[in-house]
């Protein structure tokens, strides 16, 4: 259903010309998204984690159109997006949503929930069939029609957050990208949105692109997961595989360091260092300082995403040479 | 090193300065409500500066605290001839640089005063021939006997030729726009006073002239004189009550009970030759500034009267002036007239009569017109026009009154589009003489009946109302005007001047309001004898 | 006294708690009357032990912490109890001796290393400063100390950094320097507010596995504040569970984990996903923790609570003991003995 | 640091050409420069070659060009009133304006800012309380009324001030000053006075809302928490990291106290640029007027570069370069 | 039926929100809250409860001038307050001139306002040339004092328009000259808003349902920037009076034929000394009692609005 294609985002950070020409230093290019292609099914839940700076969520503004790449394509249904205009274009996004991580933030405090919701309806449907539209989205997110009088402060983030959906599904999107949808919500909360999310995708044949750093989460949703580091893709595999037997070592470690139940009291290896600056990312492959098996080719070379035989992509030269499991 | 220098520089300048201020010299401090601009004697005919610069510059002749004509530069003059008369010069008079004062000086002031850019150039008619006779001796030949040739020759000071042209101020303008005139800050005068420095807006400061001619017979014990323009009326009343100043003029009419209530400081109130007057333009065939379109309502006699009956004069003297005015029927103050003050009187303020007045001229509905007034030149003259233009509500007559500062009033009542219909100004005859009145105010100006009452840069040319800005012409008032400049049998003179003004009295050229009081405040550490003119002239000041 | 003394962990009896919490009430006035945000909490701390503090947002977990070293914003307050630090009762202190405990014998560390640290105050400058606050110490000796502080938290070349500024460093280096900050004059306890909540997964894992480091080997305590279960579960010795500014249970970390009594534990623990299982849904506690001016009567729980009696509405349960040194507040276990 | 006075410089070149442009503008065509400059008899022949002279012919463009060339030299044409340079006058009455402003900044500064720090720090006392009321009522009084009102009480009733001036002075050549005289002293304290009070509830209200703000930062509250005394957290930190936007809001504020006081030295009659400036207003002497507003435009100019390198040196945030920013 | 509803149900949210509570929180706030309502009110209703219409020279009579309050010797009740210099009552001068006062401050700042929250908006949520521009624009228009700027306008519109129109639009003259001077103030508070705004997810949300720029700018930023706006206007309010009291105090307001508070105080400051207090005296408590209010509203709304200050 989607596809992406080499896709680029590079954010230009340095300096005025004034600067660059008095510190005699060039652009600086801070490669945010650098050369990812993936596909999602349809009716599939397709995660991307990653720790901060990994570029994860300007993949899901990038697909959305929210941000402009710098190169690559983004196919959505064999329609080539950045290619689409006006009305056609419109036509696509409708089809295409998003829930926010913050439900703070990504409602307008000056809005009743009524209008908020019905907002992608405006122009579409008269006023009456409207305000009906809305009361059935909120009994379907969990609230009740009388909710929509009321303003955003009124409700508990995760109330919020089920408004927010209902907001998304007003239009009846076909794919949904839900970045962070649950880390500003507590655990039991939490429960209760993924397990909606879980229901509307049973409804009605969704999509996702889910985006999140907690690995848990992203176990508990998807089917497939591609792990993402300083912008790029580590590794792309099914849920299950990735969990069992992760190839790439950085895979390994953000498993390691995943705080689990099941280890009270146990020490564990960490691994040291922290994400690189992304506006001076290492040589190579990009995780190759923190890399216990990294060799000189790794310093060198970047290595490039190469499907194995059991589902899974890896970019790894570790992995290819074989030198990895 | 040298930071110690600097800094032994500077303490020896605060202890001087600190014994500069304990010193107990005779030093004058007055304050005035207007800046004075220039030094050039020449630059602007406006009483002040001339008044002040008279401290430092003479002229031929100059006036006595009673306003009499007493030789200065020259010590006496004659009449050779009706056309010719005949000045002999003081000698031994040296101006402050040290240069004699000689004929050559005379005959080049007289050029300089009516050069381009001299605000003073009537003082004398452009077609008067000045010749050196000798040294000492300089004949006025005039193309028409004037028997007061020599009446306002006080404010024209006589100018050191050496000094003028060595320092390139020939010109009495800055030429070019792109330098100053060197005598805007420098002066060289002959006077009892000199120059020693002068920062516009800020201060000036004068010394007593040890070399003065007159010094024998000096009546003021003066050795300096600080001179600081105070615009707000409440900053220079203050200036006065705490002391700060020995003399400030003029004292807002409704401070005079507080500063003679203070026990050092007390006003000096005179009644000043000054007539402030309304004037009306006649002369457009539609007023620039108001309702009535394609007429002129000014140009109807019943609206002139009705117009002077709407004013309510004894309210403005009680009210507005606080009783220091004089109520005037004429355009002269009474002292400056053979008539007595009770000769002519003024029409009786009569609102109904007015109102009547008006519908008879067709005007039921009464109109409206635009006034102009300054705010910074007369006394209380924003208020005095605030209060005509309530007054003339009463009768139907709606006032959009324009007040501003006289920097930019006179300008525009002066542009030669006769940009005022109705607006409030006052006349000192500098002559002190009733003809001067009637020559600038009465006289017809004008070229051409509805147009301009001059074209632009022709008013240099015309002698006749020039200041007639109303554009009043009664063919026999000028007839009349001339007759009396060369009549000098006193009595017939005398005859002709009144039957002048009852001319223009019964046209009702103007609306004569008042002769406001000159009111000085004074610490009661200074003596001095005040000036009907309102020319503060430091000859007769006495420090205790 | 410092570091010498090291608790067993589940020790008891014999040694005295280094921290005993009794019946604390913290209470709000507010304009529609008074918000109490914490009620009738006890607990204690023994010398050296981890006690992990667990619960969701508004729980009052972070206003217990603040309560304890006496930074609570106003207009909040302490009404009733006592907060016993071997033996000596902070809630009666005046500001200025409490302001002598802090960081002597309390020290705290905040959710965001970013905004904890001035901004315009070199690393050096802080812990200098703070240490010649408490220590009796000469400037030279002070910057000698902060820089071993340095280094044993893990910041490579302290000579350097120790006069760089806070933006200078990235998350977890700043976060490593507000440990310093906290543990400089030894400290017997240390209050940690979320300390890893701002930081990534990996960084997250260096920073537990510092301050348990330093736990160990300085003997200090640690009240761990953290919403994560997964951190307390790594971390702490013993775990408290808070709900709607009470506590519903507490007890050792494995026993809590393993077997939750309270139902909101069991629900909180169930509704964690897990990497290991395969469940296609979470079970989920139903509802939203109230809100401080909407809290129940009788257990604050009880609308949520699957397991509802009829006394839940009516009386707030005690603390009773459900296993060995595990207690919960649930009229589930009141039951047998009458009440 | 050097990009940015760099930058700065640039920036301001642009700022001060607008502002050229518009006192050109203003110049050029508020009012005919050549009626201006000559009496009402001058002839046309003689108003034609004065045109030419004051190269009134030239393109627009070129004349622009001569005007800022004059302009850098400081050559701002001669007053149409006082018929004296501009420059020579303005610089005759420069140091009479910014000893009155820099002196009402200063008594601003230093009372205000403890009196801000005051109010920050016990909110609760009557002090407290009355300061802040006194500020809103010293930024609601129309500063002539205070003006009017001071020198009826200390110069007219009391006696004590004089009430116009600036009393003695003392010429250093380049400079007068009025703070070597004991006259020149008294006269400056009623209109620095009155000339401050407005800033001063400005920086007082400034110093207490961003304390306040500092206050409640979680550096602030971590200071606590580390036991620091009350002393080392209200003026160590807290009070440091106020006064750095402090310094700079208060810096800018300078320029406008320095146009401000055009209302001070009008009630006090005080021979500075502001008073030769109103009076140009009143009879539009418009090389005054352009000048004036060059100079005021190049006095914010430069204390805004000024409190840019300032605001650098002070906030080590701003001081490294873009990577450890990032870092 | 539901319209009433609706009312009172905003009417109840309106005074149990946290709005009014804050309101009523404070003596001072209400209080300078009547006062301004009623000097609001006795400005809007000062035909109806003047006692002469000041403006119209017909109605003053000169012979009634200097008249002291009615308390005082020689007071009369048909002057409540006493006279000016032109026999105009004062209280119904002070009513007029409030108004007039206040409606330069409202339209003013109204002007300053759509202006600067215009640009500030366009500013912040574009950015890029278009703030670069804007921005530098503020920048040149900060570089002059507000005193100043309103200084070269009125003298500007006094050179260029012809002499006698002046009296017309002076008033306008002083609302764009006061309104130009303060929309530096609108425009950067809004344009720092908006950047934040707009990176904020709703306005993503917004983005990505296909709603245009200009219609995300006003129906989802604008409404986001009304509290400080608010704040700024209320105190951009006490500026503006202030200064136009001011300016006319300098001699370039309104004309003294039709008196605001401004040019009531300069006319009545000539009688300072002279022991008519009343002339000076009323008018500038008036003056500071509205601008106090003013400034005091603007205060509590700061803080309200500023919940880190609560």
């Amino acid at each position: 259903m989607i596809q992406v294609e080499n896709l680029k985002c590079h954010f230009d950070v340095s300096g005025s010309w004034l600067a660059r020409l008095i510190n005699r230093t060039g652009r600086i290019l801070v490669k945010a998204v650098d050369d990812v292609s993936f596909t999602i099914h349809k009716g599939e839940i397709f995660s991307l984690v990653g720790e901060s700076g990994s570029g994860k969520s300007t993949i899901g503004r990038l697909i959305l159109g929210l941000e402009n790449a710098t190169a690559g394509s983004v196919h959505f249904d064999g329609q080539r997006l950045d290619r689409l205009k006006g009305a056609g274009l419109l036509a696509q996004r409708r089809r295409m949503q998003m829930i926010f991580q913050d439900p703070y933030a990504s409602l307008n405090p000056r809005w009743r929930v009524k209008n908020l919701v019905a907002e992608p309806l405006r122009g579409t449907l008269p006023k009456a069939e409207r305000l009906e539209a809305v009361g059935g989205l909120l009994q379907q997110v969990g609230l009740s029609p009388a909710d929509g009088d009321k303003y955003p402060h009124e409700f508990s983030g995760g109330q919020r957050q089920r408004i927010c959906i209902a907001r998304a599904l007003a239009g009846k999107p076909e794919f949904l990208v839900c970045d962070e949808p649950t880390s500003a919500l507590d655990v039991s909360v939490q429960a209760q949105i993924l397990n909606l999310m879980r229901d509307l995708q049973d409804e009605y044949g969704l999509t996702y692109l889910f985006i999140s750093h907690d690995m848990a989460v992203v176990k508990h949703m998807s089917d497939r997961i591609a792990v993402m580091y300083l912008g790029r893709i580590a590794e792309i595999a099914p849920a299950d595989q990735l969990f069992e037997n992760p190839h790439h070592p950085y895979s390994k470690m953000l498993l390691a360091a995943v705080p689990s139940l099941e280890g009270v009291g146990k020490e564990r290896t960490v691994i040291q260092g922290e994400v690189p600056n992304p506006v001076h990312p290492p040589t190579g492959c990009a995780f190759h300082p923190r890399c216990p098996h990294a060799n000189e080719r790794c310093k060198a070379e970047v290595p490039r995403l190469i499907a194995r035989s059991d589902g899974s992509e890896v970019a790894c030269h570790g992995v290819e040479e074989g030198r990895l499991p | 090193m040298r930071w110690k220098i600097s800094m032994f520089a500077i303490l020896l300048m605060v202890t001087i300065s600190f014994a500069a201020a304990s010193a107990q010299a005779k030093e004058l401090k007055f304050a005035f409500q207007g800046t004075l601009n220039s030094f050039d004697p020449y630059n602007l005919n406006e009483t002040f500066h001339l008044g002040t610069q008279g401290n430092v510059y003479e002229g031929l002749i100059r006036r006595g605290a009673d306003m009499s004509i007493q030789p200065a530069l020259a010590v006496r003059w004659e009449v050779m001839e009706p056309t010719r008369w005949r000045f002999h010069l003081r000698r031994g008079v040296k101006y402050h640089n040290g240069n004699p004062f000689t004929a050559d000086d005379v005959v080049f002031s007289a050029t300089r005063v009516r050069a381009e850019g001299s605000d003073l150039k009537t003082r004398i008619a452009a077609d008067t021939k000045v010749v050196k006779v000798d040294d000492y001796t300089v004949d006025f030949i005039t193309s028409k006997p004037n028997p007061i040739l020599h009446f306002e020759w006080a404010t024209w000071a006589i100018m050191d030729k050496e000094w003028t042209e060595a320092n390139n101020a020939v010109s009495p303008q800055n030429v070019g726009g792109k330098q100053e005139n060197y005598a805007t800050r420098h002066a060289n005068g002959t006077g009892p006073f000199k120059l020693v420095s002068h920062e516009s807006g800020v201060k000036t400061v004068f010394e007593v002239n040890p070399n003065w001619w007159d010094n024998p017979n000096k009546t003021h014990n003066l050795t300096r004189v600080i001179f600081t323009p105070i615009g707000s009326d409440a900053t220079r009343v203050a200036a006065l009550l705490s002391g700060q100043v020995d003399m400030v003029y003029p004292v807002p009419v409704q401070d005079q009970r507080r500063v003679n209530s203070t026990p050092s400081t007390r006003v000096l109130v005179g009644p000043e030759l000054r007539t402030i007057f309304l004037g009306m333009d006649q002369h457009s065939d539609e007023l620039l500034h108001s309702s009535v379109k394609g007429k002129n309502p000014f140009k109807d006699k019943r609206v002139r009267e009705a117009f002077f009956r709407a004013i309510d004069i004894k309210a403005i003297q009680e009210k507005v002036m606080r009783g220091l005015s004089e109520p005037s029927s004429l355009m002269i103050a009474p002292s400056l007239t053979p008539l007595s003050a009770t000769h002519f009187k003024r029409l009786e303020y009569d609102p109904g009569k007015a109102r009547s007045l008006l519908s008879a001229a067709g005007y039921g509905k009464g109109f409206s017109i635009g006034m102009d007034c300054p705010n910074d030149r007369y006394v209380n003259d924003e208020s005095i026009c605030t209060a005509v233009v309530s007054m003339l509500a009463r009768v139907g007559i709606r006032v959009n009154l324009l007040a501003q500062p006289k920097a930019k009033y006179f300008p525009k009542i002066l542009a030669p589009n006769l940009d005022a219909s109705f607006y409030l100004l006052g006349w000192t005859p500098g002559s002190l003489d009733s003809w001067n009145v009637l020559h600038n105010l009465h006289g017809c100006p004008n070229l051409k009946n509805g147009g301009p009452i001059w074209p632009a840069g022709a008013r240099n040319k015309i002698t006749r109302g020039k200041f007639n800005l109303g554009g009043y012409c009664n063919p026999e008032v000028d007839r009349l005007t001339d007759k009396i400049l060369g009549e000098t049998d006193k009595k017939k003179r005398d005859a002709l001047i009144e039957k002048a003004w009852g001319i223009t009295i019964r046209d009702i050229s103007h609306i004569p309001l008042h002769q406001q009081a000159v009111s000085w405040g004074v610490s009661n550490k200074i003596s001095l004898k005040q000036r009907p003119d309102n020319v503060f002239d430091w000859r007769h000041v006495y420090m205790k | 006294m410092e570091g010498a003394e090291r608790s067993q962990e589940e020790s008891t009896g014999q040694v005295q708690p280094l921290l005993s919490v009794r019946d604390l009430m913290v209470q709000f006035p507010n304009r529609r009357g008074v918000l109490t945000a914490i009620q009738d909490i006890s607990f204690d701390l023994m010398p050296g032990e981890i006690l992990g503090v667990v619960g969701e947002s508004g729980a009052g977990k972070s206003m217990t912490g603040n309560a304890i070293i006496g930074l609570l914003e106003p207009p909040g307050r302490i009404v009733k109890g006592e907060i016993l630090l071997e033996g000596k009762n902070l809630a009666a202190l005046s500001q200025q001796a409490m302001r002598r405990i802090r960081g002597r014998d309390i020290g705290a560390i905040f959710q965001d290393p970013l905004t904890s640290l001035n901004p315009l105050y070199t690393v050096g400058d802080m812990l200098v400063e703070t240490i010649l606050t408490h220590l009796p110490l000469s400037r030279a000796e002070a910057q000698t100390r902060a820089l071993d502080m340095l280094s044993e938290v893990g910041i490579p070349a302290p000579h350097e950094r120790i006069g760089h500024y806070p933006h200078q460093f990235s998350g977890g280096m700043r976060q490593r320097v507000v440990i310093a900050l906290a543990l400089c004059a030894n400290p017997k306890l240390v209050i940690a507010d979320e300390p890893t909540t701002a930081l990534d997964v990996s960084v997250q894992a260096q920073i537990i596995n510092l301050l348990k480091r330093l736990s160990k080997e300085h003997g200090t305590a640690v009240i761990l504040i953290t919403h994560d279960m997964g951190v307390i579960a790594e971390t702490a010795d013993r775990v408290c569970v808070m709900y709607a500014g009470r506590i519903v249970e507490i007890g050792p970390v494995r026993q809590i984990i393993s077997a939750p009594r309270h139902p909101y534990t069991v629900g909180l623990m169930a509704a964690i996903p897990k990497i290991g299982s395969g469940a296609d849904k979470l079970i989920q506690i139903e509802g939203v923790m109230p809100r401080l001016d909407g809290i129940p009567a009788g257990c604050a729980f009880n609308p949520r609570c699957p397991q509802k009696i009829e006394a839940c509405t009516r009386t707030v349960p005690p603390m009773i003991a459900v296993a060995e040194n595990q207690l919960a507040a649930c009229h589930l276990f009141t039951k047998p003995g009458g009440a | 640091m050097f990009v940015l006075i760099v930058r700065r410089t640039f920036q301001s070149i642009i700022v001060m050409l607008v502002v050229a442009l518009l006192a050109f503008t203003m110049f050029r065509y508020v009012g005919d420069p050549v009626a201006m400059l000559v009496g009402q008899e001058t002839s046309l022949q003689e108003r034609a070659a004065l045109r030419e002279n004051l190269g009134l012919n030239d393109p627009v463009p070129v004349q622009f060009g001569r005007f800022v060339l004059n302009m850098v030299q400081g050559e701002f044409g001669i007053s149409y009133q006082i018929g004296r340079p501009v420059s020579e006058l303005i610089s005759e009455r420069l140091p009479a304006t910014l000893e009155l402003s820099l002196l009402a900044a200063l008594f601003a500064l230093l009372t205000g800012i403890p009196m801000g720090i005051y109010t920050a720090l016990r909110p609760g006392r009557w002090l407290s309380h009355f300061f802040l009321t006194l500020s809103l009522v010293g930024i609601s009084l129309p500063t002539f009324l205070i003006g009017i009102l001071l020198i009826l009480l200390f110069g007219v009733i009391l006696g004590w001030l004089p009430t116009f001036g600036r009393g003695e002075v003392v010429d250093l050549g380049w400079w007068t000053t009025g703070l070597l005289t004991e006259s020149g002293i008294k006269s400056l304290l009623m209109p620095a006075f009155t000339l401050g009070i407005f800033q001063l509830t400005l920086i007082m209200r400034l110093v207490r809302s961003e304390m306040l703000e500092v206050l409640r930062t979680d550096y602030i509250k971590f200071a606590r928490a580390r036991g620091l005394t009350n002393r080392a957290v209200n003026f160590g930190h807290a009070l440091k990291n106020t006064l750095v936007p402090v310094i700079t809001i208060t810096g800018l504020q300078l320029g406008s106290i320095i146009a401000f006081a055009i209302i001070t030295e009008t009630v006090f009659q005080w021979p500075g640029m502001g008073l030769l400036f109103i009076g140009a207003i009143s009879s539009v002497d418009i090389p005054i007027m352009s000048a004036y507003l060059v100079l005021i435009a190049l006095f914010f100019v430069l204390i805004n570069l000024t409190v840019d390198i300032l605001y650098n040196v002070v906030d080590p945030r701003l001081r490294g370069d873009m990577r450890s920013s990032l870092g | 039926m539901e319209v009433t509803e609706r009312i009172r149900d905003s009417l109840h949210r309106f005074f149990d929100g946290d709005f009014w509570y804050s309101f009523t929180q404070s003596k001072i706030t209400m209080i300078s809250g009547g006062v301004t309502a009623v000097m609001l009110l006795a400005a809007f209703f000062a035909p109806l409860i003047s006692l002469q219409n000041p403006f119209d020279p017909a109605a003053l009579n000169l012979m009634d001038a200097f008249t002291p309050p009615v308390w005082a010797e020689n007071g009369s009740w048909a002057f409540p307050l006493g006279t000016d210099n032109q026999g105009r009552d004062l209280y119904s001068a002070i009513l007029y001139g409030s108004r007039l006062s206040l409606f330069i401050g409202f339209a003013s700042v109204s002007l300053a306002m759509i202006l600067g929250v215009t640009l500030g908006l366009v500013a912040g949520y574009l950015g890029g040339i278009v703030d670069v521009v804007i921005m530098r624009v503020a920048d040149v228009q900060l570089s002059f004092p507000a005193i100043l700027i309103a200084l070269l306008i009125d003298g500007v519109a006094r050179a260029l328009l012809p002499n006698n129109r002046h009296e017309d639009v002076v008033v306008y003259v002083l609302v764009l000259a006061i309104g130009l001077s303060q929309w530096v103030n609108f425009a950067r508070t809004v344009r720092g808003i908006s950047m934040v705004e707009r990176n904020k997810e709703y306005v993503l949300a917004a983005r990505l349902i296909g709603i245009s720029r200009p219609l995300i700018m006003l129906r989802h930023i604008l409404p986001n920037t009304m509290g400080p706006v608010l704040v700024i206007a209320t105190i951009s309010m006490g500026v503006a009076i202030l200064l136009e009291a001011t300016l006319s105090f300098l001699g370039v307001g309104v004309p003294p034929t039709e008196p605001s508070l401004g040019t009531l105080i300069r006319i009545g400051q000539d009688f300072l000394f002279s022991g008519e207090w009343w002339i000076v005296i009323f008018p500038g408590a008036a003056l500071v009692i509205l601008v106090l209010s003013v400034n005091l509203l603007g205060d509590w709304l700061r803080d309200y609005f500023n919940p880190k200050l609560r």
